[in-house]
């Protein structure tokens, strides 16, 4: 009798908060196992933001801190300078990621911080109760675009591992999705090369991660899987964007 | 003189906050004092909800309640626990029984229970649990008039729901049946 | 007209639209989403735009921009939101720019918590930006009173050219109660022929700008300003006397806060016990005066507030050492019980017996 | 086909369906028999000797509510 | 007789306050000029950041604002949004636009707005008084960068032009250079074009201008255009990487 | 130790390293450039780590993470920069983190002038993030104090986990003086055991954080904090009192403009006229008591300030209506003339006499 | 060839020397013999004659001290 | 008992920050009480740059020089028109008389005019003008010990500058002997 899956020991027992189907509890799996595997654990920080996550410092099972809104990516360049042997991550939303946080993104991809960015894109604001984000949809609709979103009111939405991939200093960039149990596993994946990249010291490694809002897309969580199979994987394409190999 | 503090409260989805608003609504119709005063937490979907209303003929000082409400309405049983202690002496408190096996432990206030959903049930839409509470509460305070309940009702849920009135109306006359029942 | 029932949140921007205002520049933030949510609809149905910003700090230097274009624009947040902002309400102020910065407090410090408090009050009165500037601040205590500032707040920003700012606790945000809106006394206001909507060859450039790099003009700057804001403490400063007749002792409070004291002095009037309350509603201008006709029964006065301790510094400037001062607070979403104020007089009207 | 068994900590499924659709023997349903204590009704496996012990239910729940293994 | 040049009618009387053979006044001559040639300047308002430009709002001949440091699309985006009649334009340092700034150009870009960005990239912090900024080059001494920019401290620098030119919105992005007669041609051109890109209403346009920075270089002017020509210009490429030919 | 020559900004670098600071984290301002430089040069040479940040948003943020992290760490900035690092103290500050912050103020509102000004009063004492934080300020009046005050910052902020933040104009920041290095007595400090530097399998983890849902949960914490600091108004409480014996009038001032004063007070001298000086060292906690033992020769308090009039309201608070108060501001970068402040030293004089 | 005229705003002149090397027939030189009033050599022309109204030198002055004529 | 209070003022790139400095440093290094206070600008390279400097036996109060200076130094014109009226009654003001036509217009005070760029011209550098005027004052205020002021030198400019050092000597004794004619 093997086991084949058990709830990560890189999880604290707390109960995760989200709402239910929402796959921001997956992705928390995944880099815990991840860390778990990597025996990293007990050297890593992560920093959690302003979002659905802000409470997430509670359910890994590693030293934490909790990051002022779209300024976790500074705050992990201060641990990670104090202390480079630290395994430092950050876990960010696309509101805090891509909108009030562009700068400190764009900054330590372009000082090649040796961090590691778990950035989760689904398309609107969660917490704060559905507002548009800078990735949302033309056409999806959202407490702050209740018509839909315009290309003419608020332009395309914003490819961030794109961005990022022309910045040197971002060695790896990777566009995954948690639609399936097969893209899970690809995303595992890249969370893991993400933290190799770390760890060998070359620079700094971002996965993008499409995730679903099932409360605020007003979707069923099996719905929701469908909408983004449907509709932001066609405009968010997956796929590695730039990995150590590639940059040299 | 009317002066009804009311909090209702439940999980989110059990439509307690409309409760709230409706009677809040009817209260403004008949131009009395009225606030309406929801609590709201990070998780405003799922977890719990509840809301406090006052109606007054006097102009309402804080729109909080404290341990002075006239009435409690509670949905589930994480909300009796919660507010039982803030209804005030001789006051009501009026349980969801279809969700509460518990009994109200206080001996100074009245309690009602109220098997709403299972009633909800039986007129064929459970999601009119809420209006049969409603009912009950408007049969046992009687704050405000019942045609402006239905008025108010349409305004709270909006035009384009009022097929929806009918069976709504039908959940408050039910409501107010099976409280007139117990009071005997 | 006749009343309605609405959300704070969603009256305030309501109000706004009334009041004139045709650009929102904004950024969520609980508790106060369903304003800019309302914005974002209704707005553009008024010929407005509604913008939702990359972050506090663009939003602010948007509402810069569009009020130096001669926009009537606003901006709302709540605590660490606005403590992102204060570097442009600094240069709003500089430039002598209107605009209206809505306000709705949580608790802090830092993320905090998302309940109504009332610890922003320095950050309020006193900015966390650089410099001698000042706004108005209005505290409402109730949706009514809220919806009628708002509408006169544009006119307030235009009239002196200032930054005004709104505030209300998260409870103002949430809460719902039967509204009228009245139009507000119109104010004779100034011509914009300071904005910049492009010369059209008709006048000489104009130039919106906080900075004056000689000292002596930097200076006269400030001390035009300072001219400006004695006219708002003349003229603007807003306050309630509430059974002040004969107090033996006087509450101070603002906001939601005041309510609960009402209710106070509702329980005391029972017991034959008359306690009075001064209700700032401008915080800045702070109402001095209504502490120095505090009349001669009064034995003392109560601060209370949503936070440790902080209007109390300006009651202790207003009393200037006549009346002995307690303090009441209550802080991080913990809403102040009567029964704890109760106490609170009570012990003072015994201590100073 | 290798032999599964899954274990479901019923108490924190929050009944979003996720596992269901992933099952490739299709033997996940919720069940409508019982609420937890959180309010839903938990997944549940019928037939469970159909199990082939791959963990995508597993990998796919959110709330790591399933533990699987294989014999 | 005719004139082949004079100063500029876009331009005010008052002297320039930038050092001598700052190629900051070429700039400003080249933006005056177009402004004139479109006929756009009295509906145009200029937007100038905190950097050696601070003080150019009362060199332009047209209604200007100061804007806080970085801000300047923020700024701009609030004037064109009440007056979309209105030519906006902002004038920023690589400090200015490349560090602080970093979020506010993505997100003009990413909306879409119509407004025109001059950027001037000296490689350096000229009105502080010469610090590093994201566009220092390796090996470049700066008083915070004192042995020079390394790679392991503070990553390769900023590419803005190539980072921007990902973004949809952004509609027109060109490098150019002032460091010779034919290319202070070619940036005027280029200038225009994002200038007639706005009066066309199709998005963002940005300019990205090498510039030079004699005091903080340390250099005379003339060898500043040498240094800028042999150590800028290789690392930053001129050339246009987004035109709304290619935008289709 | 033999005394050194050195330019402000440089010193303070200098101290700060010689105090024990590990980390800077930094944006570029005026007039405070040297101090960033002076420590890009030499922290790395003394293992630590400089690193300027994209912005002081970013540099505020860092120090949070560097200070959990278990760094000593400091950042220094100039007005408009402190502004937008209120939202980033707030943090640091509901974190219960030791951070040194160094600001040479400029004149204000906006881009303002960079000239020396003490306009930021407020933003310092009252702060500009939310909630009711509080931090210890010090505004040191020549180079030998701010050295010694630097030194000691390090350990203060991590005696009471909690930022320090150190005060001084643009001419203390440019200005050079004679300065020696003089270690502060040492104080027994905290272990820090609440540092994210991983459990290394050792303990559980550790958590940064100022996020508090539950009301009364952000209750207890703010409580804690109001301990915290009651024990620094306690301890920390600084001021230097000048002529105090028997002064007809009191001159109040801090950092250089307490300088001014003190050559006006020997002009005074002699003409046989004493007029004493306050010298608040501390602006929060302020010297209160200070004032309360102002002798009962005095005749008023004139408040001295490069701006217009912010430390004056403390004074009241503090004076508590015993003394009329007079005040002579100079702002934007102006700085106040001794002739004009003796003018209004006589008028005061003889304006109650 | 064309002929050309340069005239020089000296009083602005910052004496940066660009003009000089874009030039094309290097008649451009700095005046030693004098200082304007912001105290630096100002930019002249030797050999008038040999300008050929390229205005190569006005648009490469950041200072826009020089006008070029054609005739 | 010595009490100088010194404003030196020139254009960008004349030397009189380190002018000043040097007398300051001097000063500290007899143990006197000192204090070097610059002017900055936006544009801290070219226009004008000025310092205070301070050097007495008693503390120093103030290092803000207003109306009492004890000698101003003015090495162009600008600075001469700027800084005249900040000069005590009875007090110095030392003039560049190789850039600066205009004289002093004040009765009150004691002026000398030293052509300090052609004495400096002169001595083949015309980069120790500075060094030139600097004698010239402290010929006049003799603060510190000339002896002081070669050491302090060296520190100001650095030790890797110290082969400029005879010249830089040669430069103040120079402008010693200059204003000495002057006394006369
Ligand atoms: C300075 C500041 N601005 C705004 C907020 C409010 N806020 C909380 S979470 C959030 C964004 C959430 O969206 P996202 O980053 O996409 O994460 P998600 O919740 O979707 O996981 C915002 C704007 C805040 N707490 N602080
Ligand atoms: C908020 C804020 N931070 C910092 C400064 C100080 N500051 C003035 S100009 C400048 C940057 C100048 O560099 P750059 O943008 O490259 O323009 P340049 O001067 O080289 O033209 C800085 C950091 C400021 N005024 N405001
Ligand atoms: S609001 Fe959306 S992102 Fe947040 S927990 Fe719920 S489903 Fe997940
Ligand atoms: S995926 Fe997990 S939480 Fe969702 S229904 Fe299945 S077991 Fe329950
Ligand atoms: S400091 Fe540099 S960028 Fe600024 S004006 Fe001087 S040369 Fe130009
Ligand atoms: S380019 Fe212009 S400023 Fe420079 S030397 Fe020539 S004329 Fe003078």
């Amino acid at each position: 009798m093997t086991i084949v899956y058990d709830k990560s020991k890189g999880l604290t027992d707390a109960e995760l908060h989200f709402c239910p189907g929402c796959t921001h509890g997956t992705v928390h799996k995944l880099v815990a196992e991840v860390l778990i595997e990597l025996d990293v654990l007990d050297r890593s920080v992560g920093v959690v933001p302003v979002g659905c996550s802000a409470l997430s410092y509670d359910y890994f099972n590693c030293d934490m801190q909790q990051a002022s809104h779209g300024r976790a990516p500074a705050v992990a360049t201060g641990i990670k300078r104090v202390n480079p042997e630290l395994v430092v991550w950050t876990y960010q939303g696309d509101g805090d990621l891509a909108s009030i946080g562009a700068a400190e993104i764009v900054h330590v991809a372009h000082r090649g911080e040796k961090i590691t960015t778990i950035f989760i894109n689904n398309a609107i604001y969660g917490m704060t109760g559905g507002q548009m984000a800078p990735t949302t949809l033309i056409g999806q609709k959202t407490t702050t675009s209740q018509d839909g979103r315009t290309v003419e009111h608020s332009g395309r939405p914003l490819k961030v591992a794109e961005m990022l991939a022309t910045i040197d200093g971002a060695k790896f960039v990777e566009r995954v999705s948690v639609d399936s149990p097969a893209n899970i596993r690809k995303t595992k994946k890249a969370i893991k090369k993400a933290f190799e990249l770390q760890l060998s010291g070359e620079g700094f490694g971002i996965v993008e991660i499409l995730s679903t809002c099932p409360t605020n897309w007003a979707l069923t969580p099996r719905d929701s899987i469908k909408w983004l199979r449907d509709n932001m994987m066609p405009y968010y394409p997956l796929g590695n964007l730039r990995s150590p190999e590639e940059a040299k | 003189m009317i002066n009804e503090k009311v909090i209702c409260a439940g999980f989110g989805g059990q439509g307690v906050m409309k409760m709230g608003q409706i009677i809040t609504y009817s209260g403004m119709m008949e131009n009395k004092h009225v606030s309406w005063l929801p609590s709201y937490g990070p998780e405003m979907r799922g977890g719990t909800a509840n809301c406090a209303v006052m109606v007054s003929e006097t102009p309402i000082g804080s729109p909080v309640i404290t341990n002075d409400a006239t009435a409690v309405i509670v949905m589930n049983l994480p909300s009796l626990v919660k507010f039982e202690e803030n209804a005030a002496p001789g006051s009501r408190i009026l349980v969801n029984s279809s969700l509460i096996e518990q009994k109200v432990s206080r001996e100074d206030v009245e309690a009602f229970y109220i098997p709403c959903n299972e009633i909800a049930l039986e007129l064929g839409n459970a999601k009119v649990a809420n209006m049969v509470m409603l009912g009950a509460y408007l049969q046992l305070a009687n704050p405000v008039k019942i045609e402006t309940v239905f008025k108010a009702m349409v305004k709270v849920f909006g035009e384009n729901k009022a097929k929806f009135m009918p069976m709504n109306e039908e959940a408050i006359k039910k409501g107010m049946e099976i409280v007139k029942e117990q009071i005997k | 007209m006749s009343k309605v029932l609405m959300k704070g949140n969603e009256a305030i921007a309501e109000a706004a639209i009334r009041g004139g205002c045709k650009f929102f520049f904004g950024y969520p933030i609980t508790p106060q989403n369903e304003l800019p949510e309302y914005m974002s609809r209704e707005l553009p149905k008024n010929g407005g735009v509604f913008l939702q910003a990359e972050s506090e700090v663009a939003a602010i230097n948007m509402v810069y921009g569009a009020a130096g274009a001669g926009g009537r624009v606003m901006t709302s947040s709540s605590s660490p939101g606005i403590a992102l902002k204060q570097e442009g309400i600094s240069y709003i102020a500089g430039a002598n720019l209107p605009a209206v910065i809505v306000n709705i407090v949580r608790g802090g410090p830092g993320l905090g918590g998302i309940q109504p408090a009332q610890s922003d009050y320095n950050q309020v009165t006193r900015g966390g930006g650089d410099g001698d500037y000042k706004m108005p601040v209005f505290v409402p205590a109730n949706l009514q009173e809220m919806v009628d500032i708002m509408m006169e707040a544009f006119d307030i920003a235009d009239y002196y050219r200032n930054p005004v700012m709104v505030v209300g606790d998260g409870m103002i945000g949430q809460m719902m109660e039967p509204i009228e809106f009245k139009k507000p006394v119109p104010r004779e206001l100034p011509v914009k022929d300071w904005i910049t909507n492009g010369t059209k060859g008709e006048r000489n450039p104009n130039i919106i700008n906080s900075l004056f790099l000689e000292a002596s003009d930097l200076e006269n700057h400030n001390l035009a300003a300072q001219e400006k804001y004695a006219d708002m403490v003349k003229n603007e400063t807003r306050v309630e006397n509430y059974n002040m007749e004969k107090p033996e002792l006087v509450l101070t409070a603002y906001g939601t806060t005041s309510r609960i004291c009402k209710n106070v002095i509702a329980e005391f009037k029972k017991e034959g016990i008359e306690i009075g309350l001064i209700r700032p509603i401008t915080v800045w201008p702070f109402p001095h005066k209504a502490f120095e006709d505090i009349p001669e029964s009064a034995k003392g006065i109560l601060v209370v507030e949503m936070s440790q301790g902080q209007m109390i510094d300006d009651v202790k400037i207003a009393n200037n050492g006549r009346l002995p001062i307690g303090f009441h607070g209550r802080s991080g979403g913990m809403i102040p019980d009567p029964q704890d104020i109760i106490l609170k007089v009570k012990e003072m009207l015994g201590g100073v017996k | 086909m290798a032999k599964g068994k899954v274990t479901f900590n019923t108490d924190i499924c929050k009944g979003c369906e996720l596992c269901i659709d992933v099952c490739p023997v299709n033997i996940i349903v919720m069940d409508e028999s019982m609420i937890n204590v959180k309010g839903f009704h938990p997944a549940t496996v019928i037939e469970m000797e159909k199990c082939i012990g791959c963990g995508n239910c597993a990998i796919t729940c959110p709330d790591s509510v399933i533990k699987v293994e294989r014999f």
